[in-house]
């Protein structure tokens, strides 16, 4: 399934990278709305997509978003040992260290897809983790992907 | 057996010499050598700091990156000035990025690279937990039977880096103490401010923290007062007579290093502890002399 | 085109949430974008969308402007996805054709600049209103509920919790677990209670007893939960009954065992007296235990240690009560729903060294003086020094543990008000002459300042600063022999020494020890303290992330008893609303196989936790069993073929919002 | 007698092997022959270009073409041969998917010349020779194809009909559409002339497969014996079958070799090699982050393994292009 890149209106005079985040319901998608509540300010670049358990995440969402014009990709789930679905994350671990590998065999820099595991009450830790990689990707500049 | 950098800093070459001296000795019957770091400089501490703060990091920094160009092995400061001015510029650096800037900047017109690789130790924690207490009690051949110590820790090696022991309820030199054949006695004391930095500026409020020091340990029946400070054992011990006039209180008491009660334990003689250059010589139940 | 198949036709609804959205996003703007979207025919502005107006809007609209799907943009959908999907439904729309953009937690509260904010607030409209376009008409699945309930912890909140269940007659069984050989918890070793000083006891006992009788309540004491499985509604748990070396059934609890132990004396200390009683090998707890029977503790008898022993016991009690070859037994229990009340621990008042606590003399922890002042306790309710003699000067120590950087940061909201009670009880004993040492007093509740102002009135002395030390170093006369409190005094301004005779350390509460294993037993949360997380500390504070599991009590947080039942009552609420309503909604987020492209090579076999995917070896492909599935998709994501999909979570749904909000 | 339907092959960036796929037809070449009439086939027959531009449109029923393409001459020929014929078949993974020509995608031109004109350790002289697009000789400057930065699929450059996948594809599959086309009982448009379901669908090994399906260590064939009768999944052996397109009948499977997926992705899989990697990650079965770690490093060069037929028709398609 091929998807349009649509360019946002708001077109800032900096260039600003994009983050399209995974996050799991239980876990980081909770941490988000923590952070929420207790009005921890982070960069707004990252934009989230909620799924049930990181472990749906399927490598092709995170090849496609880099297609389509992300910058960078995150993906939030529990601790290992905390995955509401007994061992999803696990899952998701071994499928991130294999697709950084090929990412990057492919041109795509390592800060441009984390996986991080993000608590339910670890809202300081998603700012930091979303702030940070934000930086980072500032100072890569923007992945404007050229296909074949 | 582990082998050491060794700061004796200005004053173990200077009053603190009875603790060099007995520091060296001990430490040499054990089997263990330290090796002066070349070309050492002040420590930075005390004078310096209150002057320019960086530049007192800069100069404890030196001594760490000369002892990193030495070898790398681990650093014994036996001064607690010294062991707080070194761990102290070691942790900040580490912690505060400009500051780094400001070191290597400095460091680097000598040529010098500074890594923060070495470790900064106190003779206390190599003899209990390098030497360990099991080798220790091997090497005493002379239990202080009956010997009362008042151990005295001093404010520096204890805070803010708790890396000794607690700051609040330090056992070391009391376990040091039994090893060594001799009865710790307990006092609250025992990690507060002996009035040394104070009796130079605001003499009165020196002595009397020195008073209360010594009037503790001498009500907890001491028959010595055992230091691991250089500045502590020298203010505890030349103001005793001026305090006992002025207090009308006997407040005489022996001031020893910590060193120094070892090696008596280790059958070592006064004059190789250079405890014959205390002001008051302490008084041992047991024979006192060379190996019995 | 839709699932549906006619064209999409999309509402957006974008919430002002009052200021909480409109202040940090120019709504009108995402608004007007918003009706540009492809398949959009309306898009509006409301103050707030949850409200009754909101939900009619959206009604009005689905009927007359026949909208077939629905975006509404306002808070997370942890909150009220519930709700809109049940507005768009009594529209006669299928609720799964709804969906929820979060631009309040997700966007207006976390985001500092106003115009990203709206560009942010665009790109997750765009994502949501593409990705409803393609979703497509589920009916949710109900499973049935067991209406029994397990109740752990057999504190104040936990017996509570059981009461509350049981006196409803829902038919329901209440599985009430305490670990301890009696219920009762901390509150048993209360003499009295703030601010109505009422005797704990008396309050408490009764309720002790009818847990016991109540023909709805399965009490398993001296039992912990060492597993549970399953998901609400249907919860196997297994509870393992520790050995008391005494039948439980034949023991009356007259104690002629423990006269006739061969142990003349009792010399072992007794945990529920914090050891500062001592107890026998063979004992009951404490007087008014429930239930009230002996057990034997395995490291201090005799026989069960050397195998060696008169037995005496055994010949004193008629019942043949006594059984050394008892071992522990393990139950296992079916549940729909479960209320953890697990309780607090006390600060481990050893970590704060400079207060003296276990390296001085007479320096006691808040539930010690407790045990002092209860009646039953190790001086029967006269706090004396260890040389047996009254106090005459007390100091009580505030926030010892809390509201400090070095241990925990947070308040723990009931120690200003005990300390205030134990200032009064011993006064009253002992006649001493107390002092509390405080940062703030914090009274806040019914009665309470007013308790406070009766103690100051009484000659309580309080001094405002944090306590620097308990030390018997002293430098007067006068101070020989005390324990000397230095303490800046914040409002005279200078530093204070006083002697005491005794001093009482008020400890906070922190979550019990083991709470992390109990959180992964249960799929739960933590806050950053290590109290169990609430789904939401408003809208849902007894609730939990996992469905079917409630909280109530200092498990939760530090809390007193009022708040402790309280929430105990409305958590018991909760599940009877599950228990009566028989059965629970389980999302139909659940995994569907193609078969026409299904390969059958069986990887995502391998990969349900929940057995959930068979391998259909005639057609050589394989079946989801949807009563099984959890759905987390994770085969989705392994099926090498795209054979499998996550309903409401489709590869297209995901991809779609990915566009969006790039 | 009705004119037979004209044919033509043509070979672009490849290695002949679909050449050979079309003589291993053996005998029943001979029935295609007699059934068809051969226009263009360079690699076997003496037919110039400029013949085939004679030709008027549409004239030619069926192109068979094979090959990446991978330089502007065969962009032209493509172009041509499409515009000349009526059907447009790509022939075999590299017209389909890029192929193995495709994996030059994980790096670019400059790499290439630099390697192979001028830092390579066989180049002798002062190395500054590199392909030009143009070139002067005694009888005047010659235009040469140019080079490009990246390999294309057949149907990234033109329309293309149909998909014959496999490297080669296997006879049967190529008789059976040829058969298919010619009889006009033709598939709908983009057809891929072949399974529908993955691999192991066909595979026999397949009922060998354990009651789940999961490995505790990634083996690469050079490390272990391989048991033939039991799925090599199983026995920790990569193999493509769960991914790749059947139709082959699981030749290399037969021989003992895993799959590799020539036969590339199925109609609706969002990423061959996205898909690829999810599932071997999936199912090494280790929870521990460190032990994790060293099995996946055991996966070397993961592009290389999961794209080796299909980089250019892959999402990402190729390597980031240099920055300039």
């Amino acid at each position: 399934m091929a998807l349009a890149v649509e360019k946002s209106e708001a077109s800032t005079a900096s260039w600003e990278p994009r983050i399209v985040a995974f996050f799991c319901n239980w876990c980081t998608y909770a941490a988000a709305d923590l952070a929420g509540i207790s009005r921890v300010k982070y960069s707004p670049n990252m934009r989230m997509v909620r799924v049930m358990c990181s472990g749906r995440i399927d490598p092709s969402f995170v090849l496609e978003a880099f297609r389509s014009g992300a910058d960078g990709v995150l993906i939030g789930g529990c601790n290992p040992g905390d995955c509401h679905y007994k061992e999803g994350n696990y899952k998701t671990m071994r499928r991130a260290m294999l697709l950084s590998q090929m990412l990057q065999d492919l041109g795509i820099e390592k800060e441009r897809f984390r996986l991080e595991w993000i608590c339910a009450s670890c809202a300081r830790e998603l700012q930091t983790t979303v702030n940070k990689m934000a930086d980072d990707l500032r100072r890569l500049g923007p992945l404007d992907w050229k296909g074949v | 057996m582990k082998d050491y950098l060794y700061f004796p800093g200005c004053s173990l070459k200077g009053a603190g010499s009875p603790y060099e001296k007995s520091l060296l000795a001990v430490f040499r019957a054990l089997g263990i050598s330290l090796t002066e770091i070349p070309d050492w400089n002040c420590c930075g501490a005390t004078a310096y700091l209150s002057v320019d703060a960086d530049m007192g990091t800069v100069l404890a920094a030196r001594n760490l990156a000369l002892a990193e160009r030495a070898d790398g092995r681990d650093i014994v400061a036996p001064c607690s000035g010294c062991f707080l001015a070194l761990s102290k510029a070691k942790a900040m650096i580490a912690e505060y990025p400009d500051l780094r800037a400001k070191v290597d900047d400095a460091l680097g017109r000598g040529g010098l690279p500074y890594e923060g690789r070495v470790a900064v130790r106190h003779p206390l924690e190599v003899l209990l937990k390098d030497v360990g207490p099991d080798r220790l009690r091997k090497s005493v051949v002379r239990p202080l039977k009956d010997f009362r110590v008042a151990p005295y820790y001093g404010c520096a090696i204890l805070r803010p880096y708790e890396t000794v022991d607690s700051a609040h309820v330090p056992t070391v030199l009391e376990e040091l103490t039994r090893i060594a054949g001799a009865t710790p006695v307990d006092y609250p004391h025992k990690a507060r401010c002996c009035g040394g930095m104070l009796t130079t500026g605001v003499q009165s409020v020196g002595l009397r923290l020195a008073e209360i020091l010594l009037d503790a340990a001498k009500s907890a029946e001491a028959d010595a007062i055992v230091t691991t400070c250089p500045l502590c054992q020298y203010n505890l011990e030349v103001y005793q007579d001026r305090l006992c006039r002025s207090t009308r209180k006997d407040l005489r008491i022996p001031v020893m290093y910590f060193t120094q009660m070892l090696g008596l334990a280790m059958g070592m003689d006064e004059r190789t502890l250079a405890i014959d250059q205390l002001f008051r010589v302490p008084v041992l139940a047991c024979p006192a002399g060379g190996r019995a | 085109m839709t699932a549906a198949g006619e064209a999409p036709r999309i509402g957006v609804y974008v919430c002002d949430c009052g200021f909480n959205i409109l202040g940090a996003i120019d709504v009108p703007e995402v608004v007007r974008y918003a009706g540009g979207l492809e398949g959009v025919v309306l898009a509006k502005e409301y103050k707030y969308m949850c409200s009754d107006p909101g939900q009619d809007l959206i009604k009005k609209d689905i009927r007359e402007q026949r909208l077939n799907r629905v975006v509404v943009a306002s808070c997370t959908p942890t909150l009220h996805e519930r709700t809109f999907r049940r507005v768009v439904s009594e529209a006669g729309l299928n609720p799964f054709l709804f969906n929820m953009v979060n631009v309040r937690e997700g966007v207006a509260w976390v985001t500092e600049d106003k115009a990203r904010a709206t560009e942010k607030a665009k790109a997750l409209i765009r994502a949501g209103v593409r990705r409803v376009a393609l979703q497509e008409p589920l009916e949710a699945r109900s499973e049935p509920v067991n209406p029994n309930v397990l109740v752990i912890g057999g504190g104040i909140a936990g017996m509570h919790a059981a009461l509350s269940l049981a006196n409803a007659n829902s038919g329901a069984k209440v599985h009430l677990v305490e670990r301890e050989p009696s219920i009762g918890g901390n509150m048993a070793r209360f003499d009295k209670t703030f601010p109505t000083l009422d005797c704990a006891s008396c309050i408490l006992t009764p309720k002790m007893t009818e847990v016991k009788i109540h023909p709805n309540i399965h009490l398993h004491s001296y039992a912990e939960v060492v597993s549970v499985e399953g998901y609400v509604g249907n919860f196997d748990v297994t509870i393992e009954h520790k050995p008391r070396y005494v039948n439980e059934d034949l023991c009356i609890g007259c104690l002629k065992c423990v006269e006739a132990c061969v142990y003349r004396d009792a010399r072992f200390p007794n945990a529920f007296d914090l050891g500062l009683a001592k107890r026998k090998p063979i004992y009951i707890p404490f007087p008014q235990a429930v239930p009230t029977k002996v057990l034997i503790d395995p490291m201090d008898c005799l026989y069960l240690k050397l195998g060696k022993c008169k037995k005496t016991c055994v010949d004193a009690c008629e019942k043949g009560a006594i059984d050394f070859a008892q071992a522990a037994v393990r139950a296992q229990v079916k549940v729909g729903t479960i209320i953890v009340a697990t309780g607090f621990k006390p600060f481990d008042a050893r970590r704060k060294p400079q207060y003296g606590y276990g390296t001085l003399p007479n320096v006691f922890t808040a539930l010690e003086m407790e045990r002092f002042l209860s009646p039953t306790g190790p001086t029967e309710g006269v706090p004396s020094l260890k040389d047996g003699s009254l106090p005459r000067k007390v100091g009580i120590i505030h926030c010892v543990g809390s509201r400090d950087r070095n241990t925990n940061e947070y308040c723990s909201k009931v120690c200003c008000m005990y300390s205030l009670k134990l200032a009064h009880l011993i006064r009253e004993r002992t006649g001493a002459e107390v002092y509390d040492f405080y940062i703030d007093m914090r009274t806040p509740g019914k009665g309470y300042e007013e308790f406070h102002e009766k103690l100051l009135a009484e000659g309580l002395k309080v001094i405002r600063g944090r306590v620097a030390e308990v030390t018997t170093s002293a430098l007067t006369r006068e101070e020989k022999g005390h324990l000397i409190i230095r303490v800046e005094d914040t409002l005279a301004g200078f530093v204070r020494r006083i002697p005491v005779d005794m001093v009482v350390l008020s400890v906070g509460l922190e979550p019990q020890s083991d709470t992390q294993q109990l959180r992964r037993m249960l799929n739960l949360s933590c806050g950053r303290e290590g109290f169990l997380q609430e789904l939401h500390p408003k809208l849902a504070p007894v609730s939990t992330a996992t469905d079917g599991i409630y909280i109530a009590g200092a498990c939760q947080g530090p809390k007193d008893i009022p708040e402790t039942v309280a929430q105990a009552g409305s958590a018991a609420a909760e599940a009877l609303a599950l228990v009566h309503r028989g059965t629970v909604e389980v999302q139909p987020y659940t995994a569907v196989v193609d078969e026409a492209v299904c390969s059958g090579c069986q990887v995502c076999v391998g990969m349900c936790p929940y057995d959930a995917i068979t391998y259909d070896a005639d057609k050589g492909v394989v079946h989801v069993l949807e009563v099984k599935c959890k759905g987390c998709g994770v085969c989705a994501a392994a099926c090498p073929s795209s054979a499998i999909d996550q309903k409401h979570f489709r590869n297209a749904f995901v991809l779609a919002e990915v566009a969006g909000v790039i | 007698m009705v004119a037979k339907p004209k044919v033509a092959f043509y070979w672009c960036a490849s290695c002949g092997g679909c050449e050979e796929a079309v003589v291993d037809l053996a005998e029943k070449i001979l029935d295609v022959v007699a059934a068809v009439d051969i226009v263009f086939w360079p690699v076997a027959l003496d037919f110039k270009k400029s013949d085939v531009e004679a030709m008027p449109d549409k004239s030619i029923a069926v192109s068979f073409i094979n090959g990446a393409v991978r330089m502007s001459e065969q962009e032209e020929m493509a172009r041509l041969l499409r515009r000349k014929s009526g059907l447009v078949v790509a022939f075999g993974s590299c017209a389909h998917l890029g192929g193995i020509p495709g994996l030059a995608n994980l790096t670019d031109r400059e790499s290439i010349f630099d390697w192979y004109y001028r830092k390579g350790p066989s180049v002798s002289g002062d190395g500054g020779a590199a392909p030009a697009t143009k070139v002067t000789v005694p009888e005047g400057e010659l235009e040469l194809p140019e080079f490009w930065d990246a390999a294309k699929a057949l149907d990234q450059v033109i329309d293309v009909d149909y998909y014959l996948p496999g490297c080669p594809p296997t006879p049967k599959l190529l008789a059976e559409a040829v058969g298919a086309i010619l009889s006009g009982k033709s598939p709908p448009k983009g057809t891929v002339l072949a399974g529908t379901r993955a691999l192991c669908h066909e595979c026999d090994l397949n009922a060998t497969k354990p009651a789940k399906l999961l490995i505790s260590d990634v083996k690469r064939v050079t490390e272990v014996v391989i048991d033939p009768k039991t799925c090599y999944l199983a026995q920790g052996v990569i193999c493509m079958g769960p991914v790749t397109r059947s139709g082959c009948e699981a030749l290399c499977i037969q021989g003992t070799m895993p799959c590799t997926g020539c036969f590339g992705p199925l109609d609706n899989a969002s990423d061959y090699g996205g898909k690829a990697l999810s599932y071997i990650a999936s199912i090494v079965d280790i929870t521990d982050e460190g032990e994790a770690r060293k099995v996946m490093a055991k996966v070397a060069d993961p592009a290389g393994i999961f794209y080796r037929y299909s980089l250019p028709k892959s999402k990402l398609g190729r390597r980031r292009a240099r920055r300039k």
